[in-house]
């Protein structure tokens, strides 16, 4: 085996394209804007794991949420309650919640839940 | 008892005929139709249209209940009142358009609000709930006496240019309930009212005629035809793709509503507002 | 003219207070719903939730046009009109029910079929036209009247438990007609009416209370903001994903109607009849 | 380059998975079927090229309707005026019509247009 195969491998930064859509009122928290084309690292820098989607939710309310108000998306580091989380349109609970992780071309939706009628 | 010709009036053979021509409905969709009791809890903006589409299609007997006098700007959405109606209670003016789109429905109003108190006599009477309201802690309650009392719940809501749709309880002791999806209310800030934030009148239509449909699938559907998954009707009126249907998880087991250990009786007025947050209870 | 808190009165202003709150409807948004003029063609089952949500909303003047009268087979799906109603013809019982809704909106009734007689004279007076009509001929003749005269055309149907919606002509001379998607008729032994195949009422009402949206959001968009890309709403009862949206080709260059060569004159009601291979033209 | 590789290729059929709907009544044609999981062959041994929409078609108004009326939804052997094609949910004009190449996966849905109101 060739001595270069010994090597560590170079520190290539690959990322994830990803689709992010907010609705139900939580575009407001998020420059009024419904749909963000995002690349997220694959892998997460501060787990040196697969980048999941709860490196996602810290991302957004981190650095792209422009509100100030964090605890109208983010409670106690997770989504907070009244929203619902759908990767490629399914409930993320029947993905493994926070622990998923994100494949290229991903499309994760928050929904704010509505009540008026 | 199996539905037999003598259960339809000629005038009902007429008026439903185009209907009755449907395989999916027929004579046995019809007569299972008459036969059913629906409950719609608030005749505002997704209670309009469900109830007229209901009356149409021949429930046989539609309760109604909701404490509110019909309002100027509850006109533009809620389009089964009059602006002749104004300040009469909604279920009078409710009863009196139904009566005259379709004389065959039986009418039950309550002019009252739905509270902890009243809940379990209400539900109790009915086959089949709409949840029309406007506001978590009514859905919560909602929620919470269709699953002690066994009924299938459709349950949607509107604000703005948006609308969701679920249809919950289903069947009985199956399917998930508004706490297995919803298991915490939301911050109370967070909160927004149609008087607050607005609502587009066909967005809200929509949604109300979305919930009429259900109703009446799940009504005249084949036993053993249950969805077994749970699914979320999504609108929303500005997106390029304005209809999405979401996949939604079952029933929770630690759910403490229709979980194992489940819910025994319903909490008072003040455990469903302090559990919302909102103190002034179910006068809203 | 710009909008001014002049156009509406203080009752208007409540009236509509729940959608002027929305960013997208707002001041400008409501004087236009107010300014404009809308035609519906065809006041059944699509025309009765589409007349009573543009009411509701405050379009100036609202035209409805249809030569039938109010019948009790209607009733399960046709929910503007009345048992109290049968017997008038249905531009008169829209009328009324409309009038209460929304005193503020101007109602147009012709009690008289849409015809290539009347046809141009009609539309000219509007600005966006809705087909809530039930046959082919008459599909083909408003999509080229409005080609000719320059209107916008929101289209539906439904039957059974499906339903379609594109909006067409929009903007005018520039997105593609009814005969761009729909360059030949579909054989007359194809053709199949609610009366003969039945239809669900919550089905053609969702349909028509989604023409009612396109008509609110057609008339209240920014300059500019038209779409490019044409799509049909298609809305299926029985299937497991109800709504969908399809990508549809846009203006068909060599368009008997509205391309290069485009239609001069409407056609003879023979002619109508004929290419849609009815004998029995425009009484049906 | 040895001998076999000159020899003609192995007759190996591949085949592509599609689905196909029937919507707007035409279901009725197909007993009453809405949905069809199919497998069509990669090549059209009628043309020795790759299959398109334009084989689905005639395969599908030869084997797979049960209706005797076959111009209900072939007429000159094309789909009959009327009748909408989807490929993916977008109207096959846009795709290339009956020269479309199937991809495995593909869905494929005719919608009968309807006039009802
Ligand atoms: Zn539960
Ligand atoms: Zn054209």
């Amino acid at each position: 085996m060739p001595a270069e195969a010994m090597a560590p491998p170079a520190a290539e930064t690959k990322t994830i394209p990803i689709t992010v859509e907010f609705s139900g009122g939580l575009e407001l928290l998020f420059k009024n804007q419904r749909t963000y084309k995002l690349s997220v690292p694959d892998v997460d820098p501060s787990t040196n794991a697969a980048t999941t989607v709860g490196y996602l939710v810290k991302h957004l309310a981190a650095d792209v949420m422009v509100d100030a108000r964090k605890e109208l998306f983010v409670v106690e580091g997770s989504v907070r309650p009244g929203i619902l989380v759908l990767i490629n349109d399914a409930d993320w609970e029947l993905e493994g919640e926070e622990e998923y992780v994100l494949q290229p071309g991903d499309a994760v939706l928050f929904v704010s839940t509505l009540h008026g009628g | 008892p199996p539905p037999s010709t003598l259960d339809l009036t000629r005038e009902e053979y007429l008026r439903y005929s185009r209907q009755l021509l449907l395989p999916q409905i027929g004579l046995p969709g019809q007569t299972a139709l008459k036969r059913s009791r629906v409950l719609i809890v608030g005749i505002g903006g997704l209670g309009s249209p469900a109830a007229l589409y209901l009356a149409g299609a021949g429930i046989g007997t539609l309760g109604l209940i909701d404490h509110d006098v019909v309002e100027t700007s509850n006109l533009h959405r809620q389009v089964l009142h009059r602006t002749s109606t104004i300040g009469l209670p909604k279920v009078l003016s409710a009863a009196k358009a139904l009566r005259d789109l379709n004389p065959h429905v039986q009418i039950t109003t309550y002019a009252e609000a739905f509270t902890p108190g009243n809940a379990e006599d209400v539900i109790a009477q009915w086959d089949v709930v709409l949840d029309c309201t406007d506001h978590p802690k009514l859905r919560y309650l909602i929620s919470d006496a269709c699953v002690l009392l066994g009924k299938p719940l459709v349950s949607a809501s509107a604000l703005k240019l948006e609308g969701q749709l679920i249809v919950l309880n289903d069947p009985p002791g199956k399917g998930p309930c508004y706490r297995c999806i919803w298991p915490r209310p939301p911050p109370p800030e967070s909160i927004i009212s149609c008087g607050e934030g607005g609502v587009l009148g066909p967005v809200v239509g929509a949604m109300g005629v979305m919930q009429a449909l259900e109703t009446i699938k799940l009504i005249t559907r084949p036993k053993g035809k249950e969805l077994t998954q749970p699914r979320m009707l999504f609108f929303s009126a500005a997106a390029e793709t304005m209809w999405r249907t979401l996949k939604m998880r079952g029933r929770r087991e630690g759910c403490v509503a229709c979980g194992q250990q489940g819910i025994k009786n319903l909490g008072s007025e003040e455990e469903y507002a302090l559990f919302c947050g909102v103190p002034n209870a179910f006068a809203l």
